[in-house]
């Protein structure tokens, strides 16, 4: 019994150390991937990315009419992903 | 004469005892909390329905020991021999869940429909879901001293996991006799977390702590740096934690590895979206439904009116509410030291029970100033406390299953 | 010349013989029946195609008989060793349908698409389901005389149940070697209610028992009580009736608790939607290509090319017949004490066959009453002879597998 | 065979008889349940229910007009749960 | 000290070593090509993150060699058994892949999704995806000479079949060890097609050739019959092509005849898309999960770091590019004695890889001229040369495995 | 090794000659069976599916612009298969 409640406070000490440990490497691993993103990856995809979110075609308020009556009336499971002008 | 004896040999009357009839009350029970009460649905009602199953006698659907599918050669009944001896919920039994294949796999769609967005926002905040997986290591040595084996106050402890398919993976490897209460208590506790959680706090935090505005402090003292390209980092986060996990903690690998794979082709956006809806879609719904059944049927009279089953009630609250505490005072601690405050709600929701405890945190603050929006924040201790939990049974499964 | 003759061996031209041709000829007809004629096309089109595949010589896609998996120490080859010595086809039906697995998964299935509602707004109409499984037995005891054993004669009667699942479950367990013709036979037999409802019944009914209006007679003598909380009542059923089923025919649980389990969280609603459109969709369709496919593969010519094939297809016609009888009579009697009539039409219903025999019922009446709608009131036996049938495979099963 | 055919002939009468008994008992449980939720859980449910059956803000033509549309427009797969006034 | 050193235990530090470094840089560079670069994205990050898990020391998650499940009586372990011994992705391998299920699961999600209707509007088109396997056979030729066994040059030669299903199904049977670099050879070189096609075809083609307009051609010398019934065509030409495939060639059943059941199901329409909706949808996704990471996690260093996979790499490019070649001299041949013309990128579809190849002949075809609209005539070649590689499989498994 | 390479080289010519006997096979059954049904099936289901691609109520422009919204709408999810008259 004692052996095991020795065993049991070995495996407390070392779980939590463990839990403790894996945690503080997502805190220091996320920081990096952010910090290194942010210097290498940031303009390329703004670029990229930038013309997708525009509707050239269609006012902001259309849009926004649009995708909120398509998801009414699809109840959520249609989505506007693009609205190009013919 | 003859044929009404036939009749009644084909009913179950003979068997029934009072005890079949206690598992029924229990099986009406989980299917009214599941049903009325909205615990859990998704699991509760499967899993009392697998009970009830396993309770009928003469139907042969309850999960046998693992005694019946040892052969004397050392080696094991196959699997088309469990189905024809045992019926279709022990071949489900022992091809999907002894196996320890659809935990990983629920795992994997819960990965799908996991964001790590809040918590890559808050990154610092992770660090409190560590803190409240204090639960199932000190409940680990509580239940010990009440005459359980470790391998049995490991699968109890794990409950203040607050992860359902933690807790059942864990069990399998250590305990797999006590299946079915600990699983009915992880999932019941995690649908209690409206009711725990507010009952800890109050009776740990100061109302100083509760108004503590996590918006106002961002702003006093705003964040180092910013993400310029949320999705870049999203999809190479998986797989550096990944690596980073599985050479620290192995045995970890089969859920944290399934889980980040999950978030991965989520992330990943339409070149792999076929694979993220099949994961959270049918290949999860229907994990759940297998599980649940099994999980249910493995409830047989003779396993669960045991006075072990009582001390898994009570040590998975206990669990739960340890942890909850854990997350607390952690935040409470820190907050001596820190100039940026954090309310110590942040902490509770380390135990996970995503999205429940944070949805549940963030009430509870808005009760005490209705400015006070914290939902963000905790999200993102919540979704670190998956990752604790699941650490954690790594642990255990190596210290102790090992 | 060597070449020429490698190429050769390796077509199938030295083993194919007028046997081989003829299993394709009712492989085409299968088709033809399920593409052309809409036959049950869910099921003949892959049943079709997997005997097509089974009868295509040296592609070993053929079900080879029980014999080849047993070893000599008692035990069975495993599903590992299955495959790889007997390919993917015997992979599936040794792991999926000799399991006796798929059939409750169907099960499962159906019963998260079937609503009880008509069944529990009528609820004297589902006695009737008793009385249309009475094909069901006596084709048992003709069956016996014409030579097939009683096993055998089961799984013949069970046609008579109108039931695919049921069929498949019982034969699987019953008498496996005629699992394809008896599943062939079912299934088109449940095509072809359209031919079969009125035959019977012009044999069987008068003139003015066809016109029997069954709202009029709803008029004349409401029911005594109306349903206030629809809801609950459809989710307490089938809680309730699957344990009390399962006390009295324990063998037929594995059907009847899948199909209330999944009848269970249909009716529940939103919180178990998710797992509701899994067991009918993805699952139950993943079960159907597999169960066809399988099925279908079982008819190899040594199987199928026997007299007791012909048997099969004029017992399972006749089993079919008494059983419509068996319904319309018992509503006969029925109303010669009651002074609220039936519909005798109502009672061939029972049969099952949901829900193409309401239908043909339905028709069957606008035509000789063109006002008289009994759609609501069939689909009441309709659904309780599948319950109907259920239950006589448990009996057989209990009785004579047992 | 003669033992053959009477036992055939005893699982006749055993299977009809069960077949009846409990289809017998399914009227019976379902009369039972529809008489005791008509006592005790009729109220509270349709209190409850109720306002979601409403929709306040639209009339009932209107209501009407944007299921079918929907109904049409998705095939049957989109269907209107839900219409709010914002 | 003890506890630190428990800790260490745990880890995977002490089995860290270079070649697991080198293989997690593989890993990334899988992911990174299938994500980043969306080379065939859908099998290469589940394989990517395949050889991830295998690659964890400790995790116990990559394919162990077949010697490990044998048994000295000559039988094998059981899944249960392998399962338990050694974990899930080796429960996955030798369940769906070692089995050959995947693969055939697979074609049958591709068939729901192949439209016959390209290559029956322009059947003799259909001609030149024989020609396009050539790189199969040349190739095993070439790497016997390097030194693979015979049925390791013929598992290398099968990636000149530009089709992943078949390449994955004729290594499980004729090369299993090899399956890990086999398959991610066939897949990259496949999503390299848009590179490959160009550079062979510049080298082998006339600017005179690219600018044959084949719409031109139809116009100066037209079909002899058009198609009046279309559907009716469609849903006939599975079933009389299977039939007659499986008299020449049975080993290649398993492929193609679960490809055209996935087109019958698809073709017949609304009376059976249930079916073809779940085998194009959930079960192949599913399958592509589960094949993708047990593929990868075939990869363990011992495996991947020998000469062999050099020699795959190498082999499988020329096996590539000998087969495009092969497609459009079969084209320039046929032109010498043809009237009407045919444009050589045609045959460079017949390759397989479908509908990428397609895709780029016609773009290379429009550089050359802006109105040489080829798309619907490479689809021809394109589709047949999916047969063309299945049947090549058949052969292949038929003369060496057998 | 000589062995092996002959045993190869009979494989390569046995292999290439299925494949275009198979491939030759495709095109002689396909045109069979388009010849066939262009003979024996035309008729019968030209008149059964002509009904079914008319949309008796709805002019051309008006049925195009209903079915590109839909499919907009519900991100090809939804498509419309028949419109009647009510
Ligand atoms: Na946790
Ligand atoms: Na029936
Ligand atoms: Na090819």
């Amino acid at each position: 019994m004692e052996q095991g409640l020795s065993n049991a406070l070995n495996v407390l000490i070392v779980g939590m150390a463990t839990v403790f440990m894996i945690l503080w490497l997502v805190v220091i691993i996320g920081n990096l991937i952010i910090r290194v993103t942010n210097k290498y990856w940031t303009d390329e995809d703004l670029k990229k990315s930038a013309p997708k979110s525009n509707h050239p075609s269609a006012s902001k308020g259309a849009v926004a009419a649009i995708i909120a009556a398509v998801e009414i009336v699809t109840n959520g499971r249609g989505k506007v992903t693009k609205i190009t002008k013919q | 004469m003859d044929i009404f004896s036939k009749l009644f040999e084909m009913t179950a009357f003979g068997i029934v005892t009072y005890k079949t009839v206690i598992m029924w009350a229990i099986a009406f029970l989980l299917l009214f909390l599941g049903i009325k009460k909205k615990y859990e649905p998704l699991l509760l009602v499967p899993i009392g329905f697998g009970v009830l199953l396993a309770n009928f006698p003469g139907a042969d659907m309850g999960i046998v020991a693992a005694e019946n599918i040892e052969l004397p050669d050392g080696h094991y009944k196959n699997l088309f021999e469990i189905a024809h001896d045992y019926g279709i919920l022990n071949y489900l039994y022992y091809a999907l869940i002894k196996t320890g294949f659809l935990p990983p796999i629920i795992f994997m769609g819960v990965g799908a429909l996991t964001d790590f967005g809040p918590m890559l926002r808050n990154l610092k905040l992770a660090f409190f879901g560590a803190a409240a997986q204090i639960g199932i290591f000190s409940v680990l040595i509580v239940s010990m001293l009440l005459g359980f084996t470790i391998n049995e106050a490991a699968s109890l402890g794990i409950i203040g996991g607050a992860d359902g398919p933690t807790a059942i993976y864990t069990t399998i490897i250590l305990a797999p006799h006590l299946l079915g209460p600990i699983a009915i208590a992880a999932y019941s506790y995690m649908a209690l977390v409206p009711v725990i959680i507010p009952l800890v706090a109050n009776l740990l935090m100061t109302k100083k702590e509760f108004k503590i505005n996590m918006k106002q402090m961002d702003k006093l003292y705003p964040p180092k740096h910013q993400i310029k390209n949320i999705k870049t980092v999203k999809i190479v986060f998986p797989i550096v934690l990944g690596t980073v996990v599985a050479i620290f903690v192995p045995s970890s690998v089969p859920l944290l590895g399934m889980l980040l794979f999950g978030n991965l082709v989520k992330e990943i956006g339409s070149s792999t979206s076929r694979l993220a809806e099949a994961a959270n879609g049918p290949i999860m719904n229907t994990a759940t439904i297998f599980l649940g059944l099994s999980v249910g049927a493995t409830m047989t009279s003779e396993v669960f009116l045991s006075p072990k089953t009582l001390g898994i009630v009570v040590g998975g609250f206990i669990a739960f509410a340890i942890s909850i505490a854990g997350g607390i005072v952690a935040v409470k601690v820190y907050n001596l030291f820190a100039k940026k405050k954090i309310n110590p709600l942040v902490g509770a929701t380390g135990l996970s029970a995503v999205p429940m405890a944070s949805r549940v945190a963030n009430e509870v603050a808005l009760k005490h100033d209705s400015n006070n929006h914290i939902l963000q924040y905790c999200m993102a201790s919540n979704i670190s406390g998956v990752i604790g939990s699941a650490v954690a049974a790594g642990v255990l499964i190596s210290l102790i299953g090992g």
